[in-house]
């Protein structure tokens, strides 16, 4: 066996999807250590973002919680609650939402709320925090979860956060307000050794893997007929590239309310899956080295669908195990 | 312009009202939250967006008959077993649960704060959280049809926080991570709130919210009051607390065990179930 | 003739409406004058708002601007504008809002927009900056205004600012936050030579010239069966004294949107108006030393009431008309 | 990190956008105004609570076609002089007006940073504002059965704002009244930000607003780049000009001849009206 376990190969698989310059909304747990890791290696520009209102944050050490003083004290800014959820993460200003699941279907819907029913609850799950307006306007999700038959279910029992909805056609995107300017290194996007993965085309694009096809490069701005203030919301901030991609299901303001481009990846213990192109199935992509198709498969409470051709995750690099371990132990970024 | 502790919880916090205790991980009113236990309120309907150790053991103590939050877990350590033995076994009694999204329930403060009905977001759509329809429903935007979240503001008879300063005159300092407390004390009809100190002039700092004397009720000096939580600049959190109330909230027995050693009262009889 | 003018008379007798502990919404002009002399006269604890974001101001000149940075510097918070008029001014937190007025009616509706139709004005005047949302949720407006047959109109050519509607009915008040400390100093309210005038009876109270009778004394709080989040907004935050009071059509959420007692006093350079406690419609109760009710007929442009007993409002004393210069020629309060 | 304000300005500010220069007495971005007079933009939706002298003077130069305003004073001393000409004459051509009081327009802009399209607030009921129905409206509480006021979101192609401080890394950073600038800026599109000067670090500062590097397209470094209007801690409002204002404004040849001596071309034709 190797030196390490199936849950660093998952931080380590998430943390390879972020980019410098990507905004990243970093909640407690996996996340928390996938993101730190990512600015600890490949992206030290990626811009951490912490729904408790720390803007930018560099933390010394690995935050504990995400109300760590060190995260405000390191932040560029520090908004107030409402704040952040209004003018950031509502907003779409929010490149990489992490969430994790409880329970996951086969069209990455989650749930965190509850066991049996929301009146009496055989088990009572934290609930939904951040992840609703995150699920559905960060420009792209990924969830890290581990990959059993209890969590992967073929019926959630409480829809916490959207994926691409009940049926996989329920998403639709809308713009979003990309960042105006571009990344602050020269550092080339997606070094880690992977790349950024099938998800990562661009600094702000969705990627080939939404929900549908996706308009590229600077999308059409102008006023649209909303009258003497501007553009209205439809066409609101639809600057950058890539994230006004409006799927298969056009956009518009009688769209869901979704802005971004959904869970383009779910990475686990055993791979990572990725929506098909087509119907955002949940669909296995890559298998960690060791993991087998069958391995998955048991591991899934629906009937998984697997790529044509499936591709091995690297294993962590030892730059990378370093790295994680260090955060583990809580060492500042010099030690 | 300060009080004791003791005194403005009795005279400000009543049986059967709802109280917010607010801070983001940072800066939770713990002290004043013992002290509402220690004095016996009861039938309290409990607002928080994040419940913590906070209303776990108020919940366990049995003060609480409802339940407003956003997340309910043990920040980065799993989960709060009073809070789920309430909802799960109804021990010490029922507790009622209304639970929205961070954005939902930021978006009702901030509702509450303006004296507005209502507040309107991008959330909620397509979640069963929207089937609690007294507290999430839906409006349209009358210029373009889109229909959007509507979450009913939240009011508290009380809010009561944790803030690092006072100065001679009762207004109040608080920085670092400020969360939702700005919105959740003017949204309330009372506010309390315990400071580290009192200084004759407020420093400098960015990211500072000030709250004006006039719309608070009680301003009460209670040093290292947020613990187990932390207040910047003067106390680091006690992550060892955290893990260590894992342990303590594991068990019931533990647990009453823990409430009896710090004076806490456990409410047995609640008249409304 | 005296050492004082109209002008003076009329900055006089709004500065004694002010008492100390008051919370008062400071525009530019004669409202900048009155607010700041009732702080260096009798009222030294006034608390003074500015729309720009300044709470608690204690400007050390006469500020020239409601921008300037000495009420920044001094304010005990600046708060950004949105939040100053959705958690302030909107939720009723202001005790005294000022008015100015290019024309108002006898049930004290402003028009600050147009003369002529709005379109194509004859006259085009600055427009509504704060006045709208102040007249309706401040506890009591006072209104500071020449009386002209130009100004003091049949009717309106813009309705900019509601007072008691068009037909002295319309208004409706609702419960506002009152603050739940008293004023913190121990002087007297009312300290000025005239104390505070009929409309200021209590601290928080929109006194017995409002629109009915007043519910005094606190009034009752608890839930009122709006659910499991507190009161509601119809009993939000109805702690205080007076300013409850429902007045004759009664309170509620189909309201007209008012939190506030209205134009209680109208402040001009004859004498003051009150409205009628029946019908709302504005009586000159009293006049400056000197002037005539024929002259104040004269100078109003409908058939203006005339209370039964008329009182004579105290010229200004040497202190006020001493303060009052120092103002002027922004002296501090030191000099 | 910084570009010279001209390339900035044409770069982000075209002929027909909705531009926002905000700043509510303090930090008026006039410097930023002037170039866009300078590079002869056209057609321009202005968009300001305030027009103040800076509105005025862009609008007598011909450079707008519609004013999207609240108050339209020169505060403390009187009129605006080229706005009601333009208003009153259609000097130079004419101006379309959608107004707002200060409580709508502040809410439209921070509906426009959320990007929702429309915010609620309790205001105009009863005013004749509320007869321009596309920007402003009724929605119905769906909790209460309250009806409130609605104003469309105000999303600006181009906001700019004139700041103390950036770092090297342009982020920026303004204090003293902050006014609706940050709701100005992530309302819009692009974000154009002079300052006084480029910092190592940036200072504590109680009521400051920060804005990220990423949210802006540019950072300019104009040095007194408000006057008239001034810059907290840097320079004092030029009270004197705002006076003089008056005078200039009052009379289109004085007006003109002040446009010249400053190097501001009046835009003569306007081919939409």
């Amino acid at each position: 066996m190797s030196d390490w376990d199936s849950a660093d190969m998952m931080n380590v698989a998430a943390a390879r999807e972020l980019k410098n310059g990507d905004v990243c909304l970093v909640g407690v747990g996996p996340p928390n250590l996938a993101a730190n890791l990512a600015r600890r290696t490949h992206a030290p520009n990626c811009r951490l973002v912490y729904e408790s209102g720390a803007i930018d944050a560099k933390p010394r050490r690995l935050p504990l919680s995400i109300g760590d003083d060190d995260l405000a004290a390191t932040a560029i800014a520090v908004v107030s609650v409402p704040e952040m959820f209004n003018f950031w993460v509502g907003a779409g200003r929010i490149d990489v939402g992490f969430l994790g699941a409880a329970q996951i279907d086969r069209f990455g819907n989650i749930n965190t709320t509850v066991i049996g029913s929301h009146a009496d609850p055989t088990t009572r799950l934290p609930g939904a925090g951040g992840a609703p307006e995150i699920a559905a306007a960060a420009g792209r999700v990924i969830v890290i979860v581990k990959q059993s038959p209890r969590t992967f279910v073929e019926q959630l029992d409480f829809i916490t956060s959207v994926g691409y909805g009940p049926t996989g056609r329920e998403r639709r995107t809308r713009s979003a307000p990309d960042r105006t300017t571009e990344p602050t290194d020269a550092e080339p996007t997606g070094a880690g050794p992977m790349g950024a993965g099938p998800t990562g085309v661009g600094a702000t694009g969705a990627g080939p893997t939404g929900a549908g096809p996706m308009s590229a490069g600077r999308t059409a701005v102008g006023s649209t007929g909303a009258g003497p203030m501007g553009a209205g919301p439809t066409a609101a901030g639809a600057m950058g590239a890539g994230r006004t991609g409006a799927g298969s299901m056009g956009a518009g303001p009688t769209g869901a309310g979704a802005m971004g481009a959904g869970p383009t990846l779910v990475i686990t213990d055993f791979g990572v899956l990725e929506p098909d192109p087509g119907t955002n199935e949940l669909t296995m992509t890559r298998l960690h080295q060791g993991v087998t198709v069958e391995d998955a498969r048991k591991a899934t409470g629906w009937d998984l669908k697997v790529a044509e051709s499936i591709e091995e995750v690297p294993p962590p690099t030892a730059t990378e195990l370093a790295a994680l371990r260090s955060l583990r132990n809580r060492e500042t970024a010099d030690a | 312009m300060t009080v004791p502790l003791a005194d403005a919880i009795a005279e400000h916090v009543h049986d059967g009202d709802t109280v917010a205790l607010e801070g983001f991980t940072h800066l939770i009113p713990f002290a004043a939250a013992h002290e509402i236990a220690r004095q016996g309120r009861r039938q309290l309907t409990l607002v928080r967006m994040t419940p913590d150790l906070v209303y776990d053991q108020l919940i366990g103590l049995g003060v609480a008959d409802q339940l407003v939050f956003s997340y309910g877990g043990n920040p980065g350590v799993g989960s709060l077993h009073r809070l789920r033995d309430a909802v799960e076994n109804h021990w010490p009694h029922r507790l009622a649960i209304h639970e929205h999204s961070h954005a939902g329930l930021a978006n009702a403060y901030s509702a509450g704060a303006a004296r507005l009905p209502f507040a309107v977001l991008r959330g909620y759509r397509g979640t069963d959280l929207e089937e609690q329809r007294d507290i999430i429903s839906r409006v349209t935007c009358p210029f373009t049809g889109e229909e959007l979240a509507a979450v009913r503001a939240v009011n508290p008879d009380v809010t009561v926080i944790h803030a690092q300063l006072a100065d001679r005159d009762g207004n109040v300092m608080l920085w670092g991570i400020t969360g939702v407390q700005r919105e959740a004390v003017l949204a309330a009809k009372r506010a309390i709130v315990t400071v580290e100190e009192v200084v004759d002039e407020f420093p400098e700092h960015t990211g500072a919210v000030i709250l004006p004397n006039w719309v608070l009720a009680a301003v009460c000096v209670v040093s290292n009051g947020a613990w187990p939580s932390y207040a910047a600049g003067y106390s680091v959190r006690d992550n060892d607390f955290y893990l260590e109330w894992d342990k303590i909230s594991r068990d019931r027995e533990a647990f009453l065990e823990w409430a009896a050693a710090n004076g806490l009262p456990p409410q047995k009889e609640n008249s409304h179930v």
